[in-house]
């Protein structure tokens, strides 16, 4: 029992991490409809900015010395450091739509794809030559604990994983269903040319959609880099795909879907890894998707849409 | 208020329009009537910055609009109902309104302008917090109409709203477009099927034919017009 | 002309999309060699029956007879082998063929020979392509497209792209032809010339015809018999005189 | 005999005359020139489901690696220097081909019918399958990988498999039966609409595409002696991918060009590379071929989503006349 509560806390935090980059893959599948293949890498991207821009952080927020102990500072520093990749990752997001997206925006869909598979080679490859293709050991930005509740632990950076993921999720929720950008968001989803009726501008939409999912594919490339601290820039694609996967469980275009989704896809990759084999780790999400595409390929919750004739 | 001249618009290799000239003047209702395909949504669309016009001008209120992006054309006043309504039916009916005011800034005038729409289409009030896909053709339409007067329009286009709604509530919907139109001084661009109906409220209609205006005159007589008569008015 | 049943027998069909009843309790006998007119206003469900008819959506309720068959449950290609041909209201030619081949591609379905004929390319296969040619050519000589022949399909003016895709559907030899407004953006000029060769066809390949068409010109020009929808549902039906002087369609049609 | 097969004989005589003389040609370039072969298999190949058929398929990776194994173990189980070399080898190619086009029947039933970017997905998941059941599966090496005794794959074997490939997609697009492919991918529900099954095209695009990935797959195993799980990942399907996007879609001879330039391309990069006239900085980027090919690919969708070598379509038509002359 122990074990089965120790893997299923595992697997929420992996899930966690699959969530936050799915996230990313079901807003712009929702505004373009199309699948951003480069969206796995900037959770890379994401991972590195946080590598490279900690030591100037902890110049300015030196972090406490003893890394066993709770420290204010630590926690601040890490905080900034993720918000920096956050904003960076956004910027970059928002850049990749401009220059290479928008102009192919009523181009087939194929078209797209490829082009995204593009622009994700090149950033897995640009990547190798600007930061090396070696793994890189990422800093420890927070307080390295554990906490005992009787047999079970639970490790410090699962809590931040957690707590981070939950907080993001609630803003991400307000922003969509609140604010006028993010109803012009689910509007523009829905109908495209009513959304330019409206006189909304949907180029600004579309950016700021792919700027939120970068900041949160960001944010999960941090959060991940916490946890397992060896990033390299060929890190993204599995999760990237993963994540894919996650987002077509909860059925794409549907932001709680895709969360309940990496949820699933992480406790059940754990499950798998626990107590099969780690072997099938990585076909387990292949299989996955796989199942869902052919026996229900509107996901979990999404339902069957006909083509108008 | 807006003028249309020599509008040209071609979809790849087949010409939608033939140069076409539409004069709508301010505080009217102007209708375009003609048979599927005639063009007349396209004329419509081009207008409204969602088809790119290859030749021609659209100058709104002494603008040129031609070139504009639809969302700035909006911005201007000029607003446009889509054929088939195009609510967004995964948005509440109220999300709905407000995003028909998405281009406004004086959100303190908001709760005025709401309150004249559910006083003219009550049916939308009771159905606020509902989602907009729950509503019924006839409701979508006003819910369409509504949405559209959010943006504080000078002047409104409507594409079919008759289009698919029990003739009951087509009778109430172009009684308030009239309404509209007088009350609040909305010039009307009107683009229907039912031709009757049309020439009826309407001061002025253009019949289009594959992508030319065959017949322009005052509605009154056009609605004696032989021609029109037995092609569009079933006589 | 007394055919004791018809070609094809519509029997209490209802489609039904979520809560939405897009046809609901139809009733439609085609019989052979007839021309039959399909009327209703915009969003009736003309379209939804020519789907219903060709197998793109399965009634929720009731059947489909054609040719003393069921074809309920069946698919579209299945359906058009069995002589059920249509156009579509939004032209759906094949854009990166050639006129020629768009047609050609319809007598797929007639070939005797298969993947290992296309391989092999005998003497049997040389014979069968030159007897498809020879086909394809002769529709297009009476559609008078052959001077086309060769042309980017998708580079031809609105009224030609309507009459190939009648030609495309008639070189799958069709007993029944669907027609989904093929009048729409032509001129009067090319709709007296489509109303002329919709008759011709008509008599020359023995076809049934189910014409939509918003033109009432068009539909009482030719048509023996026209069936209006409204709502999904069949309000009336007779000669084109009859329709005419109808009170309902008055009412609901022609919107008093 | 009519004029197709007599384009194949000869074909197979040039290949078989060349490959007399293949002891004169220099290691380095008889090496790229089997690689460009296997390329050219690779890509009109894919070119049938992906250009002609429209189906976008991101697993063809898959396929070759399933050729490439059956056949190591048809050549491992018979065992090296039996007699008969060469039928033992067609052999292995041919159960190599077959795997691969069962293997193609498995995945193409019942994933044909998505569509774009979900069938694009699901058969990048299949390959990525089909490589973890190579990597645990110990009989043929699991994640060792498996080396191959016999070095049998030369220029003839491989320039008569290209022939054929060839041969078999363009001649079959170009008959009324053929058509059909092209309607599929034009339009599905006028294909249908005119008695044309699509399914039954797709999913036949999609075996014998897998059939000549087969075999090209076991020509690369008999070819470089070592095959591994990882040679056929994701990576290598876009590869194939970037050959027919590049040649241009459902255009053969620009999917042929697209083969020989995306081989030789990395050579020359190597080359530039290496040039001490460069930068040190500049060297690396310009030896990953990988940063090249992505960039090389987003313009190429912006500027010329056709591929290079369609001249706007004339090249097609040349075609559609030849065939016209020929039936």
């Amino acid at each position: 029992m122990i074990q089965f509560l120790q893997q299923l806390i595992n697997g929420l935090a992996l899930g966690s991490i699959y969530a936050l980059i799915a996230l990313g893959y079901t807003m712009v599948y929702g505004v373009l409809k199309f699948i951003n293949f480069a969206h796995g890498d900037i959770y890379m991207v994401g991972a590195f900015v946080g590598l490279y821009v900690t030591p100037w952080v902890w110049k300015v927020i030196p972090p406490g010395q003893d890394p066993s102990k709770f420290n204010w500072n630590t926690t601040a520093g890490g905080l900034v450091v993720m918000l920096i990749s956050m904003v960076v990752c956004a910027v970059l997001g928002i850049l990749i739509e401009r220059l290479v997206y928008r102009p192919l925006r009523n181009r087939p869909r194929l078209t797209v794809l490829i082009t995204a598979i593009g622009v994700s080679i090149f950033l897995e490859n640009f990547g190798q030559y600007l930061f090396g293709a070696d793994p890189k050991s990422f800093p420890d930005i927070l307080p390295d604990r554990t906490i005992d509740i009787g047999d079970l632990s639970i490790f410090m950076n699962q809590i931040v994983v957690f707590v981070t993921t939950i907080v993001l999720l609630v803003a991400l929720r307000y922003i969509v269903m609140k604010t006028r950008m993010g109803t012009a968001m689910r509007a523009l989803s829905y109908n495209t040319t009513a959304a330019s009726l409206m006189g909304i501008n949907n180029d600004v939409i579309i950016a700021f959609t792919f700027g939120l999912g970068s900041a949160l594919a960001a944010a999960a490339g941090i959060l991940n880099a916490i946890n397992y601290p060896s990033i390299d820039p060929l890190m993204g694609i599995l999760p990237g795909i993963k994540a894919f996967v996650a987002a077509v469980l909860g059925g794409i275009g549907n932001l709680p879907g895709a969360v309940v989704g990496g949820l699933l896809l992480g406790v059940l990759e754990t499950m798998v890894v626990g107590y099969i084999s780690p072997m099938y780790r990585d076909a387990i999400a292949f299989a996955a998707l796989i199942f869902i595409l052919l026996f229900r390929p509107n996901g979990l919750f999404g339902k069957i849409e006909k083509e108008k004739v | 208020m807006l003028q249309i001249r020599d509008l040209h618009v071609n979809y790849g290799a087949i010409t939608a329009l033939h140069g076409i000239n539409i004069d709508v003047p301010k505080g009217s209702i102007v209708t375009l009537i003609g048979a599927n395909g005639a063009g007349k949504s396209t004329t419509l669309r081009a207008v409204s910055g969602i088809t790119r016009a290859q030749k021609g001008s659209i100058v709104f209120d002494g603008e040129e609009i031609v070139h504009l992006a639809p969302h700035k054309i909006v911005g201007r006043g000029l607003c446009h109902v889509p054929e088939g309504r195009m609510i967004f039916a995964n948005l509440s009916v109220m999300e709905n309104l407000l995003m028909g005011a998405y281009r406004r800034n004086d959100r303190k005038a908001f709760g005025g302008d709401l309150d004249y729409i559910f006083d003219i289409f009550p049916r939308l009030k009771e159905r606020k917090a509902q989602s907009a896909g729950t509503l019924s053709g006839g409701e979508q339409q006003m819910l369409a109409i509504g949405r559209a007067l959010m943006s504080k329009p000078r002047c409104l286009m409507l594409d079919e709203p008759s289009l698919g709604i029990a003739p009951l509530l087509v009778k109430t919907i172009f009684e308030k477009i009239v309404e509209v139109n007088k009350n609040l001084g909305i010039t009307v661009l009107l683009v229907e099927q039912n031709a009757n109906l049309a020439l009826e409220i309407s001061q002025f209609g253009y019949v289009l034919e594959t992508g030319r205006i065959i017949l322009s005159d005052a509605s009154a007589k056009l609605r004696e017009d032989p021609q029109v008569k037995e092609c569009y008015l079933g006589g | 002309m007394s055919v004791s049943s018809a070609l094809l027998e519509v029997d209490q069909c209802t489609v039904q999309f979520g809560g939405l009843k897009a046809v609901s309790e139809l009733d439609l006998r085609i019989h052979e060699g007839e021309l039959v007119g399909l009327i209703g206003p915009n969003g009736a469900g003309k379209t939804t029956i020519f789907n219903l008819i060709t197998g793109v959506y399965q009634p929720t309720d009731g059947d489909i007879w054609f040719d003393g068959q069921s074809v309920v449950g069946h698919k579209p290609y299945q359906i058009t082998a069995r002589g059920i041909a249509r156009t579509f209201q939004n032209i759906r030619l094949f854009s990166s063929l050639s006129v020629f081949d768009n047609v050609r591609a319809a007598c797929n379905l007639h070939l005797k020979h298969g993947i290992s004929h296309a391989l092999w390319r005998g003497g049997a296969f040389a014979r069968e392509e030159a007897e498809i040619a020879e086909r394809v050519d002769g529709l297009l000589d009476i559609f008078h497209l052959s001077h086309l022949r060769n042309a980017e399909c998708t580079s031809l003016p609105y009224g030609d792209q309507r009459r190939l895709e009648i030609v495309r559907a008639l070189a799958t030899r069709p007993k029944l032809l669907l027609l989904d407004e093929p009048a729409a953006g032509m001129n009067p000029t090319e709709k007296g010339e489509l109303m002329r060769l919709i008759r011709f066809a008509q008599e020359k390949f023995q076809l049934a015809v189910l014409l939509v068409e918003h033109d009432m010109r068009v539909v009482m020009g030719i048509c023996e018999r026209i069936a209006v929808i409204d709502y999904g549902v069949k309000i009336a039906e007779g000669t084109p005189e009859a329709i005419r002087n109808d009170r309902k369609v008055i009412e609901a049609y022609l919107g008093e | 005999m009519n004029r197709p097969k007599t384009w194949l004989l000869l074909s197979i005589l040039a290949a078989w005359v060349i490959s007399r003389f293949q002891g004169a040609i220099n290691p380095y370039y008889y090496d790229i020139l089997i690689t460009i072969g296997i390329n050219i298999i690779l890509g009109v190949s894919l070119n049938l489901v992906t250009g002609y058929t429209g189906q976008f398929s991101l697993g063809h990776a898959g396929f070759m690696s399933v050729g490439a194994y059956a056949s190591a173990m048809v050549t491992l189980s018979v065992g090296a220097h039996a007699r008969g070399e060469s039928l033992i080898f067609i052999g292995a190619l041919l159960v190599g081909g077959l795997s691969a086009a069962l293997a193609g029947l498995l995945v193409g039933g019942p994933s044909l019918r998505l569509k774009g970017d979900y069938l694009a997905i699901v058969t990048l998941g299949f390959a990525e399958i089909i490589r973890v059941v190579f990597e645990n599966v110990e009989a043929v090496g699991a994640a060792r990988g498996l080396s191959i005794p016999v070095h049998t794959t030369d220029f003839f074997w491989t320039f008569l498999s290209v022939a054929l490939t060839i041969y078999v997609v363009v001649f079959l697009v170009h008959s009324t039966y053929g058509r059909g492919f092209l309607t599929v991918r034009d339009d599905e529900v006028a294909a249908e609409a005119m008695g044309i099954n699509a399914t039954k095209y797709k999913v036949l695009a999609f075996v014998v595409a897998a059939f000549f990935a087969g075999i090209a797959g076991g020509l690369y195993a008999h070819f470089k002696q070592f095959i591994h799980p990882e040679g056929f990942g994701y990576l290598r399907s876009v590869d194939i991918v970037v050959i027919v996007i590049l040649g241009g879609m459902g255009n053969t001879p620009g999917v042929i060009i697209a083969a020989v330039l995306l081989t030789i391309l990395p050579e020359g990069l190597r080359a530039l590379g290496s040039w001490s006239a460069l930068p040190e900085a500049i060297r690396p980027l310009i030896q990953n071929r990988m940063i090249l090919y992505s960039l090389l690919l987003i313009a190429l969708m912006l500027l010329r989503p056709q591929g290079l070598f369609s001249t706007g379509g004339r090249l097609t038509k040349w075609l559609k006349r030849g065939k016209g002359a020929a039936a």
